[in-house]
């Protein structure tokens, strides 16, 4: 395995200190583990909290500031936080209008979320729970556990996030945020596995002239195996899997993210964001926003997963807000 | 079941799971994530942190104490499941010291948790597949006048055929569902880490 | 070989219609190969130019905007532009009062703008050409063909680029490019290989147990081959050699980049930053500003590079000013 | 010479590097950035196209255009390096027919072009290392009352031996001199494509 890393056991602990280090706007607690705004807000709203596994930066540490989210608390690598950390987020989020908490669809994810709330619950902190689960890859069927929530994560926090900043109650946080992901769908492909630290070894072998299609952000295999194609066709199996989810039509307005899981050239990702423009051009249907690069990633996996979200203008104008983040900033 | 032996199954189970820790790991990177093992070591390791300084008197506090730990430094789908477990089973175990049918009840209580919580049934290539049968074979055993340790022994060995039987399957729960038919032939960590579970206990109730 | 595209001839002209389709606030000329601002400036301003071999993105398209580059022009993967493309991206900056070049210094990347400057000379447009070359790794000797240009371009581009916004006049620009370049050094370290799409095979070969010291942005072997360490012992190298070569003492302030090459996860960048910053602590020297993410790499390779920028007040202050650009923004 | 025959010259050029594009990538990948092979190909595709549609009346017409494009699709250090060569060799043929003399003094002006653009010298592992000692072996021939073809040939030949002496050179010049010591040991590929456009001379000079 070669990494950069003292030890597998402290690779958190260390990543954190240096996102301490390098953004003197997030406060970082490194006992608690989590990662909460230096300054402000310094009014009542209502707070936006995200966590889940690392291995994802700059979701979702990189997430938090002006305009998106009020904390995150990341867990091992790969690993849903604890309810402890996730109460910890909660209480520093909380400032009286109540807190959402944006789970993205895993199991563990899911009960360490639901345990913490209960807790938050306990002392009197409202929670909202907001599910993504955007992964078209998987079926929501009693033969899975549901869709996964991925790269669909971004643009619900940046709404949700904005929509919050303006004064929105706990309940109108929640409503946007759960639309949004209603509205948002999302494939993967992967070119390559990752390695975690504590594995040390690749989650998979493929093959030099295979890929996986389908595949979620934690290095798992995908839906299924295929030879290796061009860029054109790998992005119309994706965006047939999408639009065939949620069919959309010349009308629609969309918000699109292609987006990098950590070992993709963004050079690749320009090519694969043309084709997308050019499949989404040919049905007629308006890329409104667009976002490339590597939001939601998966260690160093090459790879690529493709978002589209039919966006109504409360959330065009929402997007548009001012954020301030160390990932996503504009506007101020 | 008195406090020491609650403690030396939890000391057993710790040092089960680190020999295992890559055995684990492996298993889940097949099929799910590759962190089971690092998630069970970093757990046990803490039980083994939060029990040593603390005087317990009853089994009880001893399992609550371990399910609390287990919740909050696994994470993941392992940590909230094996900790209400633990939790359940030790909020049966209230007296200083359990009968057999005790800590039947007792596991039966922690497979009741894990039920709840999770939602999965017989079949779905969970922990469930391991800890169902176990319970089973516990109950048999003390059924046929067999004790703790007997019952605990044919507790273990179902508990690994349990976790066998997993291969074959294919995952409707957790992460190694996404994969569909693809998770079929790769045995379940959780029900392995599951079978290491009923093996610590049948090894501390012979000594 | 594993990527994203449709042809190895074809790489460079469909990642450039991806980048215009993602960003509006480009205007990219999909026939002379250049990327200019689709808005302003409408005043007179000294323009500001780079380019260099495709394959280091964002460097130089992400950093065309409002507050830095007026125009790039990528060449081919690794490959430097043509006189002809840094003459129309030229052509395009000038509005009157001149054009600075910042040009890597590459022996290929020197030629090509030298020609083109004296065509633009030609044709009566003044031009300066500013030479980054901040990489310690190489000696400046007449053994070599000089230092390499790498992480300090974005500090040049940012600086300079601030300081052409206010209103500098041509030799203004340039001087302040010089010195930020002057002012700044880096070092990089690979874990791994990357492959062009021209060749098809990864550029050297590298045991499991052993790193590149000292590379470029090339994909080209480094200076030497070390066994693979801890990211606090690796990040010892590299300081040692950035701080060999320019002494800082306690009261300076510096501008420290930790950059990705493309296939390093942003977690390890994070944790790299940390020892980054514990080095620097340790001597008492001021971190003032940091960036920590991908800005110039080398495709997919895995690996980081290190650039410690000596800044002074005004450096500072342009630094902050604000920058509208698809890869760095803030303040506006 | 005449424009045809500077004409074949450039398509046998264009012919070889197509042959042996791979070749020259992987000796670039070696000690360099692995795109020698591509840039010329796509230099002298571009050439091949250039002249296609023109109707060009002398040699130097042929070659200063050759010298030209190259400049203008090329890039990298082998873009202006060749493009100024076959500039310079272009203007010193300026009649409708070139003697091998006049040969001689262009394929010197080439040279002569691209130490002073490169500012390279002998045993820098470059371009030079096999330029020199071909025109050397030209203007030899030459002296020793050889013509355009044997003169072609013998300059192919150093150029060629030139080329493998480069393997045991250390860069002092371009990118492989960011190696070091590290360069020694691989031939140099632009030496290497210089020797493949003095062999496509000695070719089409036989015919
Ligand atoms: N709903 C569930 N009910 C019971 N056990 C489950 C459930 N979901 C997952 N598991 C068990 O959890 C194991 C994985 O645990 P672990 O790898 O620690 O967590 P994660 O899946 O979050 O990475 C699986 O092998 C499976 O046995
Ligand atoms: N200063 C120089 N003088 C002569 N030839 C040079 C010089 N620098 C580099 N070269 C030649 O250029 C070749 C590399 O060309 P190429 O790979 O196309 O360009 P780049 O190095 O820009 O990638 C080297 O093998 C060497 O022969
Ligand atoms: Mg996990
Ligand atoms: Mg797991
Ligand atoms: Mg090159
Ligand atoms: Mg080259």
């Amino acid at each position: 395995m070669k990494k950069f890393l003292n030890s597998p056991d402290t690779v958190l602990a260390d990543a954190l200190a240096g996102l301490a280090a390098a953004h003197p706007d997030l406060s970082v607690d490194l006992d608690q583990r989590i990662i909460t705004r230096a300054h402000g807000p310094h009014r009542a709203k209502v707070g936006l909290i995200s966590g889940g596994g690392s291995g994802h930066e700059p979701l979702h540490g990189g997430f938090v500031g002006a305009g998106m989210l009020d904390a995150a608390c990341p867990g091992e690598v790969f690993t849903s936080p604890v309810p402890d950390q996730i109460l910890a987020a909660t209480r520093a989020a909380d400032r009286g209008a109540g807190v959402v908490h944006i789970v993205k669809n895993y199991t563990g994810d899911v009960m360490n979320f639901q345990m913490a709330a209960e807790l938050a619950g306990d002392e009197g902190i409202a929670v909202r729970t907001v599910l993504v689960d955007d992964d078209v890859a998987v079926q929501d069927s009693t033969y899975t556990a549901g869709r996964r929530g991925t790269g669909a994560t971004v643009f619900v926090e940046k709404i949700a996030g904005a929509h919050a900043e303006e004064g929105a109650d706990l309940d109108g946080v929640a409503e946007i945020a759960r639309r949004v992901n209603a509205a948002s769908r999302s494939f993967a492909v992967a070119l390559t596995a990752c390695t975690t630290p504590a594995s040390g070894r690749p989650g998979f072998d493929l093959p030099d002239d295979e890929i996986e299609v389908g595949v979620g952000i934690h290095g798992e295999p995908g839906r299924r195996r295929e030879k290796l194609a061009g860029a054109k066709e790998i992005v119309a199996t994706a965006m047939d899997a999408i639009l065939s989810d949620q069919p959309l039509d010349p009308a629609d307005r969309t918000i699109v993210m292609v987006n990098g899981l950590g070992g993709t050239p963004l050079l690749e990702l320009y090519l694969v964001f043309g084709e997308v423009s050019a499949v989404l051009a040919d049905k007629g249907i308006t890329v409104a926003r667009t976002l490339v690069g590597n939001y939601v990633t998966s260690l160093e996996m090459a790879g690529v997963s493709i978002t589209v979200c039919r966006a109504d203008e409360q959330m065009l104008a929402l997007w548009d807000a001012p954020v301030r983040t160390p990932a996503l900033r504009w506007g101020c | 079941m008195d406090a020491a032996l609650a403690r030396a199954w939890v000391q057993a189970i710790a040092a089960a799971i680190d020999e295992h820790t890559d055995q684990l790991t492996q298993l889940d990177s097949a099929i799910g994530d590759a962190d089971h093992g690092a998630n069970m070591r970093r757990g046990f390791s803490a039980c083994l942190d939060a029990l040593a300084d603390t005087p317990l008197e009853t089994p009880g506090d001893v399992l609550v104490r371990t399910g609390a730990t287990l919740i909050s430094s696994v994470g993941g789908a392992a940590g909230p499941l094996y900790g209400s477990a633990f939790r359940a089973i030790g909020r049966a175990l209230a007296g200083p010291d359990a009968g057999a049918e005790q800590v039947l009840s007792a596991l039966t209580e922690g497979l009741t948790a894990v039920k709840r919580l999770g939602a999965a049934v017989p079949g779905d290539k969970t922990i469930v597949d391991a800890y169902t049968p176990a319970v089973a074979a516990f109950e048999q055993e003390l059924w046929e006048g067999g004790g703790l340790a007997a019952a605990a022994a044919h507790a273990a060995e179902a508990a690994e055929a349990g976790a066998r039987a997993t291969t074959t399957m294919q995952a409707r729960k957790g992460r190694a569902s996404y994969l569909g038919p693809r998770s079929v032939g790769h045995q379940d960590p959780g029900a392995t880490s599951t079978a290491l579970i009923f093996r610590a206990l049948a090894e501390v109730t012979v000594r």
